[in-house]
């Protein structure tokens, strides 16, 4: 039975904040075929208040609303109301979101129709827009192998299937391998995550492949085909033991990566002691012999024969593989674009991915906090042998929460500042802490009894954000509002970590036009829904999980790598995967609409 | 010498071992005299492993499980408990004073429990001094 | 005792300026970035927080936005869309309408209208003087020159009749302005005020008021000291224009022409360059938009700009035809000066922007008073 | 029995043993006790080097047991009998020592840590050498899932395991599905519509030829193990419905917290006063209206209600703040003149989209008020004839550090989420654990946030703690993954340190079947003795310990291998370092 019942439809603030706006001309012109529509009505004629929705819902004896737009959600409560004072149902007031089914672009039109078809004839769009499945190859793609990607890997090889885990580093686990401990349990990173990282390397269903990028994704989804860019190690990981000797003998360094800068490493290096797999890689940029022809001292050093061979050329791979998670993680803010807190100009002002290797047992100075010094050669690194701070501040929200540099809240900067403040009066009790906060975001399992508990160990907790650092008699002057005491204050402290936000990784504007997958505002990677799918895209058999969808802490990302493995499990054992939701032909969605009408 | 009372500790597994596991991770601090052996269960504590822990010159047992109700193996809290009343008395008729034996419930998330019950008991042993068992059956031994 | 939030209040101040307080979110960045907040003199987040509950009596007893320069570095830090620096500046003009007892200055902030209706009445009063009531009394326009080749202008513009009225006019303006102030200290100082100052205190800070009003020190603290010259330049010039036309006019409005160093012209030069620079760089600021400071301008910004200006080119236009005896042009543009001059001396030093003039230094004045209170 | 050969280790763990444990002094006191072929350090045992080191170890020195001291077994012992296991032994033969979480975490004296560390090595040296193989058994999984609960987690997890095939039998509480969601007009922070998000999933639900939905029911008398479960569901019939399945979500969620029991806000006294839930419905029926019918001048809302307390619950509920934001655009878009007066503590926007949200928000008109939730709440009190408003709050705003009096017509309390009252009937019909604040404990927090310590059982939503529907649902998947691996692998390893019988020393007094809480123990009559069902048997073990003549034991809990243990414990005990 078809819906009979007069509906108006209120298109919302239909142009704001959409660049390429969808053609409501052709959109109305396309529901005047609904014979319930009654009329169309549109923001920018006339204001939107009582009395003017209460004439429209008169002169049109209309009994359905229908409030269509990118967020009508703003005005529901408006229209129930009118309804209300109708005496009408205000459950009959209907939104057809276009932001939550994706629409955004001209481009989206027939989605946009498909949608606002479903609105008014009361079908769910989910239910009427079912895409054709496809075979499903049952092979997969992890996109980086961080936690997120290292959890999906495992519980899709779990399920006997295989899995190629794609990172572009030369080790697997992520920046949370490079974390001293984790909140609020303060377990160490290292302890959890290491395991996972053994059990990856040692599980049958999981071809590991570092050093790699994805170039090109082509095919349908459940038979993608991918072209991989294999960057060279020039170590030959089969037959290399590990043993070290090159790295020793190596006369060339570079910043490592995975200190976050604070110390040096060799150009044949491994990026940490524990890392998967255990074999060491040239960096090409810092080789001597590949910017010079000449050194190789590695290779005479190196006890397996043909194991480092300098003159490897990067390859490419391709894949056949059904379903892809990607699991491209973030990066962290760069402190310098607020050069008001110095980082970059004074030593000792931090960032927190540096203090989070200060303070590892397996960091450059074995876990001891010490100014950062200069070594022989005038790099500034973090060494055990220098001194030690007396009085630290953190400064939380650098580069989130600001409209000038990222809007969204990084969601972990607030704990792991705590966890901070916590790891220092752990390490050298008699310093004094200062953390400057404006909203205090303890908000998982176990995290406001950890700030409670925080606040109790004597740590000064300001409300109040500082504005700049500055130095002064070779301490680093503060100045912050103590908002809730209504006072300056003025601290001179030895050193101040930044609690910088979290941002989408460098991969992943890249990643998403190689995948096709739009990008949410902050640039991270979108959801084919915000609430009942944020692990899926609107592509079929492409999920997403962890940090590149949304700054998230590890137990959210743990769950989002199994979240995202769920769906491919479950399109494997089915044999089928989903095709994209836009290769749905507009009549088809109509037909069906009118199938589930009728049903009714 | 200064008296270092060693005490030996049952836990069970899913609570009160877990809730030692707690007070590490949290950090409480509490004296360094308590040997914890892990058993699946406080049902599991057989009587004889009290006496063997007393025999082998413990100066203080500490039993910890699941709080009534919460046992992991339904009822295994609550048959200890039965089992600890009997061998109290009957340590008691042996000589050792009440202070060495003792049972209570930690669940898993009482880590401050544990760490504050280890004190209070290491304290108490050391008021009680060293248990005088071991030299007693070690005296008898050589008489024998 | 508990005071009442009042959410009206945002309705009646939002009159008095441009921004969306309501988005601040109180982190602190702007207390922290401002070199002129102090202990005990918190803002602008603080007056953010009065704005945003209404608290009226808090913020009409409030010192702290004449404390402020308005350098503009919390709204260029600030995260959210609060634009504190326009708060305080709004601020400002709400609190002159309140320290004006008349109610005049309320209009004039928050009605466009009724300030171009007064401008244009006191610019036709003007007019009507100079083409009626003073021929009417005998002085008539002449076109004949002086000895030296300059143009007569006392004989449209009598000395002695224009010194009584600039002397009037002066009587007026101040004593506007002392009652004002007088209301300013008893909001800040007096009211419903916990704490006391003795008055030794009183005399003895005396000398920040007077320093605060040459130098600007506090202006000076503001990271960018660009401003402060430009701002103490058109200060300075405009002090020495309205001493010397207010106390020295006979000297001043003469028929002489004098050497070109001599001090008469060169305080005249000084005074108009530095006005002329002053207004130069707020007119192409607010033109330009680019700086935080300049981005908002209120109808009352454009208007002092705009008659300041006009009344800097008039008068030199009423030199150089003077001196150059061209006694037609030197008539309309004395005419066009003081139909600018008048309404602007009239308006904007008692009722508006101008008077800041009086109230910062004295707020400086006031602030150290209240460092020295203590409990009553 | 082959002559034992053990090899100790001692893990640095980085700084975290090594800091409190002289570990190089463990391993040399250990070094030359009997049977000990090796002791060695490393600063990460569990790293892949550190795991290497063992299995090489093992080859090259002809080990036969294995020791590691270092975190708790909790962590680790899987990790290093799978080691020890890819080395040849078997992985029971294989024992750790927990020398962090209850030694170097615990302890400020370095010299009485190390020493404890000793002791505690040889304990378990002691304790290895009784160690017997124990053969790994796996069961068949069956298909089906159970999942207990009906709201949004509960659904998708159901869904995502029926769309891959699989029977999913769901049990409501209630009479229908969709758990609070349901309840809810719209979801934060894009203001969909939250009823049009459930309906398809409820619809989906109840049409799924796979997936068997009991409203009104409950589930009593689990009993099984892993991969084979059964249960009966009580739906009011007299005879209860036989279920089987082979594993278990648990999908239960939270309740609302009830504000009466706070004084200060005067729930129950004041009929504006009233709860989030409450308001959810107030305005999904369009009608926001006094008590009196009157359109309300001013509103507040206070955050916090019962949460983030040292008096009510000390937990954060996690999304208040973003229901509230979202509240203040509804009111504004209903009464646009109306008095909005937020009363918060700290802004907790911290999902994707929500700071954006919370910034938009901050446009509206909206009077935001701090107050310390745990040092004074505000005070709700009826307002004078002359107050032109219905009540009155009093409060200590602390961003501005005034006492003020804020006039409102309707107060909405953003309430917690706490568990429910029957919390325990299904903590124990499953066998999970709870934590302090009543949540089930997951796993781990980190490493496994919806797995439980007993097997086969999965913890998803906000019964493990609150939070938003797409943290929900990721776990509702999470879940889901796992559960259709298993089934995709066919069968699951399960308990092997059951119970045994010594048939010789059984005297037949039966003692052991009356302990055993899973009638695990049956007596046969033909040979006069106890027998154990290894499938049913937990391995608690309380059967060894009542039976009178040492015929019954747990398998990898000996008798023999505890009273060694204690042996180890105390026989260094006096040596001096």
């Amino acid at each position: 039975m078809r819906m009979t019942e007069a509906t108006g439809i209120f298109f919302y603030n239909p142009i704001n904040g959409i660049q390429d706006p969808i053609d409501y001309g052709e959109l109305s012109a396309y529901i005047k075929k609904y014979p319930a529509v009654k009329n169309m009505f549109y923001y920018d004629d006339f204001p939107w208040n009582e009395e003017n929705i209460l004439a429209k819902i008169r002169s049109c004896g209309l009994e359905r609303l229908i409030i269509a737009g990118s967020k009508p959600g703003i005005v529901k409560t408006l229209f129930a109301k009118v309804m209300a004072i109708e005496g009408k149902d205000p459950d009959k007031v209907i939104l057809a979101s276009f932001n939550e089914y994706g629409i955004r672009r001209k481009t989206d039109i027939n989605r946009a129709k498909s949608v606002l078809a479903c609105a008014i004839e009361g079908v769910p769009f989910e239910m009427a827009a079912m895409p054709d499945d496809l075979p499903v190859n049952p092979a997969t793609l992890i996109i980086g192998a961080g936690i997120a990607g290292i959890q999906a890997a495992i519980e899709i090889a779990n399920s006997n299937n295989l899995v190629y885990l794609v990172e572009k580093s030369g080790t697997i686990g992520g920046k949370m391998a490079t974390f001293d401990k984790t909140f609020p349990t303060l377990d160490c990173a290292a302890c959890i995550l290491t395991p996972k990282m053994v059990e990856v390397n040692q599980h049958t269903h999981i071809k590991l492949m570092t050093c790699c990028e994805i170039l090109e994704v082509a095919g349908d989804p459940g038979n993608f085909n991918v072209r991989i860019l294999k960057r060279t190690r020039r170590v030959n990981v089969a037959t290399c033991i590990g043993c070290g000797t090159c790295t020793e003998k190596c006369p060339a360094q570079a910043p490592s990566e995975f200190d976050a800068g604070t110390t040096m490493r060799k150009a044949i290096y491994i990026p940490f002691p524990q890392a998967v797999p255990n074999k060491y890689m040239i960096d090409a940029e810092s080789c001597i012999y590949i910017k010079n022809g000449k050194c190789k001292a590695c290779v005479k050093a190196c006890p397996v024969p043909d194991c480092i061979n300098l003159d490897e050329q990067d390859q490419e791979v391709t894949l056949q593989v059904g379903n892809i998670i990607v699991a491209a993680g973030y990066k962290v803010f760069d402190a310098k674009r607020m050069p008001q807190y110095g980082y970059g100009v004074f030593p000792n002002v931090l960032t927190s991915l540096e203090f989070e290797r200060l303070l590892n047992a397996s960091g450059p100075t074995g876990g001891n906090i010490t100014f950062r010094s200069q070594d022989k050669k005038g790099n500034w690194i973090f060494s055990p042998d220098s001194e030690k701070p007396e009085s630290l501040a953190i400064i939380h929200c650098i580069g989130s929460r600001d409209k000038n540099y990222n809007k969204f809240c990084s969601r972990v900067c607030c704990m792991y500042s705590l966890k901070f403040a916590h790891l220092i009066l752990d390490k050298l009790p008699e310093a004094r802490v200062y953390e400057y906060f404006i909203d205090m975001r303890s908000f998982g399992k176990g995290y406001e009894e950890f700030y409670e508990r925080i606040k109790e160990e004597g740590v000064s907790i300001i409300r109040g954000k500082t504005a700049k650092v500055e130095e002064k008699n070779g301490k680093l002057q503060i100045r912050g509002e103590d908002i809730l005491l209504s006072k300056i204050i003025e601290n001179s402290v030895d050193m101040v970590i930044l609690s910088v936000g979290l941002e989408p990784s460098e991969d992943t504007e890249n990643l998403c036009r190689i995948l096709k997958i739009p990008q949410s505002e902050g640039g991270w990677m979108e959801e084919a829904n915000y609430n009942t799918d944020p692990t899926g895209t609107i592509k079929g058999g492409i999920m997403i999980a962890g940090t590149c969808q949304g700054p998230k802490d590890i137990p959210d990302t743990v769950a989002q790598g199994s979240a995202a493995a769920a769906r491919v499990i479950r399109n494997i054992l089915n044999g089928k995967v989903s095709k994209d939701i836009d290769t749905i032909p507009l009549e088809k969605i109509e037909n069906r609409i009118h199938e589930l009408s009728s049903i009714k | 010498m200064n008296f270092r009372p060693t005490i030996v500790a049952f836990l069970c597994n899913w609570c009160a071992y877990t809730g030692a596991d707690l007070a590490g991770t949290s950090r409480m601090r509490y004296a360094p005299n308590i040997r914890i052996i892990r058993v699946m269960c406080s049902g599991r504590i057989d009587p004889t492993f009290i006496l063997t822990a007393f025999q082998q010159g413990a100066d203080g047992v500490l039993i910890c499980g699941c709080h009534p109700g919460d046992c992991h193996y339904q009822t295994g809290n609550y048959k200890c408990l039965r089992r600890f009343k009997l061998i109290s008395k009957y340590i008691a008729q042996m000589g050792i004073e009440p202070e060495r034996l003792k049972l209570e419930w930690i669940s898993a998330s009482e880590g401050k429990q544990f760490a504050e019950l280890v004190n209070e008991m290491t304290k108490a042993i050391l008021n009680v001094g060293p248990s005088k068992i071991k030299s007693t059956l070690e005296v008898k031994h050589l008489k024998s | 005792m508990s005071v009442r939030v009042q959410p009206e209040l945002r309705n009646q101040l939002i009159q008095f300026g441009i921004g969306d307080w309501n988005a601040c979110y109180h982190c602190g960045t702007c207390t922290a970035i401002c070199p002129l907040s102090e202990e005990g003199f918190l803002f602008p987040r603080k007056k953010i927080r009065l704005m945003q509950m209404g608290l009226k009596d808090q913020l009409e007893s409030s010192v702290e936005p004449w404390l402020c320069y308005y350098c503009g570095d919390c709204s260029k830090t600030c995260p959210r869309d609060a634009n504190p620096g326009e708060l305080m500046m709004s601020l400002r003009r709400y609190l002159t309408s309140k320290y004006d007892w008349t109610g005049l200055s309320k209009k004039f902030y928050t009605s466009e209208v009724w300030e171009l209706a007064f401008i244009l009445l006191f610019a036709a009063l003007v007019v009507i003087a100079f083409l009626v009531i003073l021929p009417s009394m005998g002085y008539h326009f002449t076109k004949e020159l002086t000895a030296d080749g300059g143009v007569k202008v006392n004989s449209f513009a009598p000395i002695h009749i224009v010194e009584i009225f600039d002397w009037t006019m002066a009587g007026v303006v101040a004593t506007l302005l002392i009652s004002n102030i007088l209301r300013m200290y008893y909001q800040i100082i007096w009211k419903k005020s916990k704490t006391k100052v003795s008055l030794w205190v009183h005399i003895r800070e005396f000398w920040l008021l007077i320093f605060n009003f040459a130098v600007q020190p506090k202006f000076s603290k503001c990271d960018d000291k660009r401003y402060w010259l430009s701002h103490w330049l058109l200060m300075s010039g405009y002090t020495i224009m309205f001493i010397v036309i207010v106390v020295y006019l006979p000297w001043f409005q003469t028929e002489k022409i004098y050497p070109v160093w001599h001090p008469q012209r060169l305080l005249g030069y000084y005074a108009t360059i530095g006005l002329l620079f002053g207004l130069g760089v707020a007119i192409i600021g607010r033109l330009v938009r680019k700086d935080v400071k300049f981005q908002f301008s209120h109808v009352s910004d454009w208007l002092f700009v705009i008659m300041l200006t006009l009344t800097a080119t008039t008068g030199i236009l009423i030199h150089v035809f003077r001196i150059n005896g061209m006694p037609v042009a030197t008539f309309i543009s004395y005419i066009a000066h003081m139909a600018v001059l008048v309404p602007m001396i009239l308006i904007e030093v008692p009722f508006s922007k101008w008077s800041h003039l009086a109230y910062r230094p004295f707020a400086v004045y006031f602030a150290q008073l209240k460092k020295y209170a203590v409990p009553k | 029995m082959e002559e034992p050969r053990i090899g100790v280790y001692i893990c640095w763990c980085g700084n975290n043993i090594a800091k409190m444990v002289d570990v190089e002094a463990v391993a040399a006191e250990v070094g030359n006790l009997p049977n000990v072929v090796l002791a060695k350090t490393y600063k990460y045992m569990c790293s892949d080097p550190g795991q290497d080191l063992i299995i090489k170890d093992i080859r090259g020195h002809h080990l036969n047991r294995v020791i590691v001291a270092a975190c708790s077994p909790r962590i680790h012992e899987l990790t290093f009998r799978n080691a020890v296991e890819k080395a040849g032994i078997n992985p029971y033969l294989f024992e750790m020592a927990n020398i962090r979480e209850q030694d170097s975490w615990v302890h400020t004296d370095r010299s009485e840590a190390t020493k404890k560390a000793i002791d505690l090595v040889n304990a378990a040296i002691h304790r290895v050498r009784f160690h017997e193989p124990l053969q790994k058994r796996s069961v068949t999984v069956d298909p089906a899932t159970l999942v207990i609960g009906g709201g949004i987690s509960g659904m998708v997890a159901a869904l995502e395991i029926a769309n891959a095939g699989k029977q999913v039998y769901l049990v409501e509480k209630t009479d229908r599905l969709g758990g609070h969601v349901a309840r809810f007009d719209l979801t934060f922070p894009h203001l969909s519509s939250a009823k049009q998000m459930i309906h398809p999933i409820i619809q989906r639900v109840e049409n799924h030829p796979n997936i068997d939905v009991f409203k009104q029911s409950v589930i009593r008398d689990v009993s099984g193990y892993i991969g084979n479960f059964k249960a009966l569901v009580q739906n009011g019939q007299p005879e209860p419905l036989e279920l089987k399945f082979g594993n278990i979500i648990a999908a239960t969620g939270l309740k609302s917290f009830d504000p009466s029991k706070i004084e200060e806000y005067g729930y129950g006294k004041f009929p504006d006063v009233v709860t989030s839930m409450e308001f959810e419905e107030i305005l999904a029926s369009g009608k926001v209206l006094t008590k009196h019918g009157k359109e309300p001048r001013n509103i507040a809302i206070i955050h916090c209600v019962g949460s983030r307390s040292k008096v009510y619950h000390e937990y954060c509920s996690r999304t208040c703040c973003m229901v509230a934001l979202k509240f203040v655009n509804q009111i504004r878009a209903g009464l646009p003149e109306c008095n909005i007066f937020e009363i918060y503590a700290d802004m907790r926007a911290y999902g994707k989209g929500c700071e954006e949200f919370y910034a938009e928000s901050t446009h509206r008109q909206i009077i935001f008020l701090m107050f310390d939730q745990q040092e004074k709440l505000p005070v709700i009190r009826q307002a004078e004839k002359t107050d032109d408003c219905n009540m009155l709050i009093e409060m200590d705003e602390k961003l501005s550090g005034e006492s003020i009096e804020v006039p409102v017509d309707m107060v909405v309390l953003m309430v917690n989420m706490e568990a429910h009252d029957d919390v325990k009937d299904v903590v124990h019909a499953i066998g999970v654990s709870l934590c302090g604040n009543q949540f089930f404990i997951e796993k781990h927090p980190k490493l496994d946030p919806v797995a439980t310590t007993t097997g086969g059982v999965y913890i998803v939503g906000t019964c493990q703690g609150p939070k938003d529907i797409p943290d929900s649902v990721a776990q509702a998947r999470a879940a889901a993954a796992r559960i259709l691996a298993t089934i995709a692998q066919g069968s699951v390893a399960v308990e092997v340190t059951t119970a045994f019988v010594n048939e010789e020393f059984c005297c037949g007094c039966q003692t052991c079947i009356r302990v055993c809480p899973y009638t695990a123990i049956s007596f046969k009559e033909d040979k006069k003795s106890s027998e154990v069902n290894e499938v049913l048997c937990k391995g608690c073990g309380t059967c060894g310990s009542a039976c009178p003549s040492g015929a019954i034991t747990s398998k990898h809990f000996t008798d023999r291998q505890i009273l060694s243990e204690i042996e180890g414990i105390m026989s260094m005990s006096y040596k001096e370092i």
